[in-house]
């Protein structure tokens, strides 16, 4: 095992350092690099010099080869970068997919908009507590809920209520299909999850309805179409 | 006779199974009387031990000692072919069934077990361009997410009549128009003490213009360590102008 | 512009796909890659077979010059990760928690799950001969499976499916990428089948009566994670 020649050595260390760099989600010293590369390895650790030329050689490969990527010394550390010039590309990616996920609080206004509708904003912003205008507009904006009328109530405010696409997103044929209270309650089985203050919140027809077999669907006809 | 540490068996079924792999059984021809015998055996050993989930093995215990009993009887059932029914049969069937789902189980854990060996990137590398204004597919989104969601509404909305609602609902346009105001006056502060003694929805909503003052370079936010503070200090407005 | 030979148009979306898979943090397509490309550079979007292509010859080249990782096929998308011989270096460096290891209970319950999806909890139930509700919520919270629909039938219980993060964290490109179920009679014929009596037998799981019975570690599975 001892009799590793320098360029073993030097491969298993090359491979070492990409590997831990590419894999880190913040830059990686080299010192740490090489604790870890003994302590596989059973040889001795390398030097800070030896990783940082290592470092350098992969680089040069990276730039001979033509890859889009490179190691960065940033923050004491290592760290991979894609090229800047190839942020089109990235820009491109996220402007258009999927990277995005619903933030919590997105999320969390859906969930009432969804088990709740169709709700109008201030019905919406009592169950949170909080404003709505932001959630509902960028909810408004994904497309995944929708104006569907309006209250009979006083200012006769607009109803808000979920879309085709937001069924899509959830890969789910039909509001009905979403849990109900008995399910939510089962696949939670959280003890601060009060069934009575979710039964208050959830009065509209869809999930009192479908726990009693009904299906709810007259609920969906007005929302999603 | 030994005992079992019953927890490493998954269910009643996987206790049967594991007395045909012991015994080499065959599967087709299963000597109920003995199997009966000795499942009642760990069914009592499990009730002595107290141990959650017993209830699902007692059901089997019976299942076992009904199909026993018939084994006994002379009653010969015929299925529709005229055929002598034998009242293993049921069970056999589930019991192949089991089967294979185990055996795909320790395939799907062997290559789990492979596969988390390879690691794949941290965070998305650091020249991502900053977060692009929304487009329009969203993926990624569970069901699970969205009642968890729920949770959280449930959860954590204060428990307040109607009237309290009503009085504090804060806009974080007003909240931020209060922090403003508030370092404006006295410079460097802790967000603690500034909402000292006020209402849940009003730190809340503080909370959200906090973050929103911060995203867009009006205030900074130092977090010193071993609090659950931090510290607020407003920027003047032409400094976040080339910040951005 | 429109001058670009095929030379430069393969080198360009070489770098694009490297870039754009590399940044992800999830499985990206074909189709995603393509559109960013043509969004990016306004030639005509590359058919999925050119992004496959492109994907082999990076991987070949990674292969050649002794990279450390290589782009896999997951979950319908492509995404970057270190070679599994690396894992020790890994392991040394990187905190492992977040790849959560699996129970038996949940592997059990999962498999079931794959293979017979969609379906119900009682149907899961039914498989296994036990409760199923913890496996359930786990695997739910590890975001492994999801709610994808009710059933026809009485009651019309919530059905289950694996998510595409099930996919990836299994190594799988699709569904039809789980290894087939063997024939239950080649199972039994296997001699390795009751081979299994000699590692059960050793195995922590049998403990002699008069031996006293350490029960302290019964409900390990329901509660180590």
């Amino acid at each position: 095992m001892t009799n590793r020649t320098d360029e073993t050595y030097r491969e298993q260390l090359e491979k070492a350092v990409e590997a831990i760099v590419f894999a880190a989600d913040e830059p990686v010293t080299a010192a740490h690099i090489a604790r870890a590369f003994a302590d596989v390895t059973g040889s001795e650790a390398p030097a800070p010099d030896d990783v940082e030329g290592i470092v350098d050689e992969i680089n040069e490969l990276y730039a001979r080869t033509g890859r889009s990527f490179r190691i960065e010394r940033w923050a004491g550390g290592y760290r991979f970068a894609t090229l800047a010039e190839l942020a089109p590309y990235m820009e491109a990616v996220h402007a258009t997919d999927g990277q995005r996920r619903l933030t919590r609080t997105l999320m969390e206004a859906l969930a009432i908009l969804a088990y709740r509708q169709p709700t109008s904003r201030s019905d919406l912003e009592f169950v949170r507590g909080v404003d709505c205008d932001y959630a509902l507009r960028k909810l408004l904006e994904y497309g995944l809920i929708d104006v569907v009328g309006r209250a009979d109530t006083v200012g006769r405010p607009l109803l808000y209520g979920t879309t085709d696409k937001f069924l899509e997103l959830f890969g789910l044929a039909a509001l009905d299909d979403l849990p109900n209270l008995r399910e939510v309650e089962s696949i939670l089985d959280d003890p601060a999850f009060h069934r009575e203050k979710a039964r208050l919140m959830m009065t509209s027809g869809l999930t009192l309805a479908n726990e009693q077999h009904d299906h709810g669907t007259q609920t969906q006809d007005e929302t999603s179409e | 006779m030994y005992k079992v540490q019953l927890q490493q068996f998954e269910g009643p079924l996987d206790l049967l199974l594991f007395f045909i792999r012991r015994d080499e059984l065959d599967v087709h021809d299963i000597p109920i009387s003995q199997i009966a015998d000795e499942f009642l055996a760990y069914v009592q050993f499990m009730e002595e031990v107290d141990l959650d989930g017993v209830g699902d093995f007692l059901y089997m215990a019976a299942l076992l000692i009904g199909i026993k009993t018939r084994m006994l009887l002379p009653t010969s059932e015929v299925d529709e072919d005229g055929e002598p029914i034998d009242p293993r049969q049921e069970l056999v069937e589930r019991l192949l069934e089991y089967i294979r789902f185990k055996e795909a189980s320790d395939h799907l854990t062997a290559r789990y077990e492979e596969r988390i060996r390879q690691f794949t990137r941290g965070e998305a590398a650091a020249a991502v361009a900053p977060v692009a204004e929304p487009g329009s597919e969203l993926v990624e989104a569970t069901v699970f997410d969205l009642v968890s969601a729920l949770r959280r509404v449930l959860t954590m909305v204060p428990a307040v009549d109607d009237h309290e609602v009503e009085s504090e609902a804060y806009t974080i346009e007003e909240q931020q128009d209060f922090l403003e105001a508030t370092l404006r006056s006295e410079g460097r502060h802790s967000f603690v003490d500034i909402m000292r003694g006020r209402s849940k929805p009003f730190i809340i909503t503080a909370f959200l213009a906090v973050l929103e003052m911060a995203r867009r370079g009006e205030l900074d936010i130092f977090i010193e360590g071993g609090h659950d503070d931090f510290y607020l200090t407003l920027l003047p407005k032409d400094e976040t102008a080339h910040d951005e």
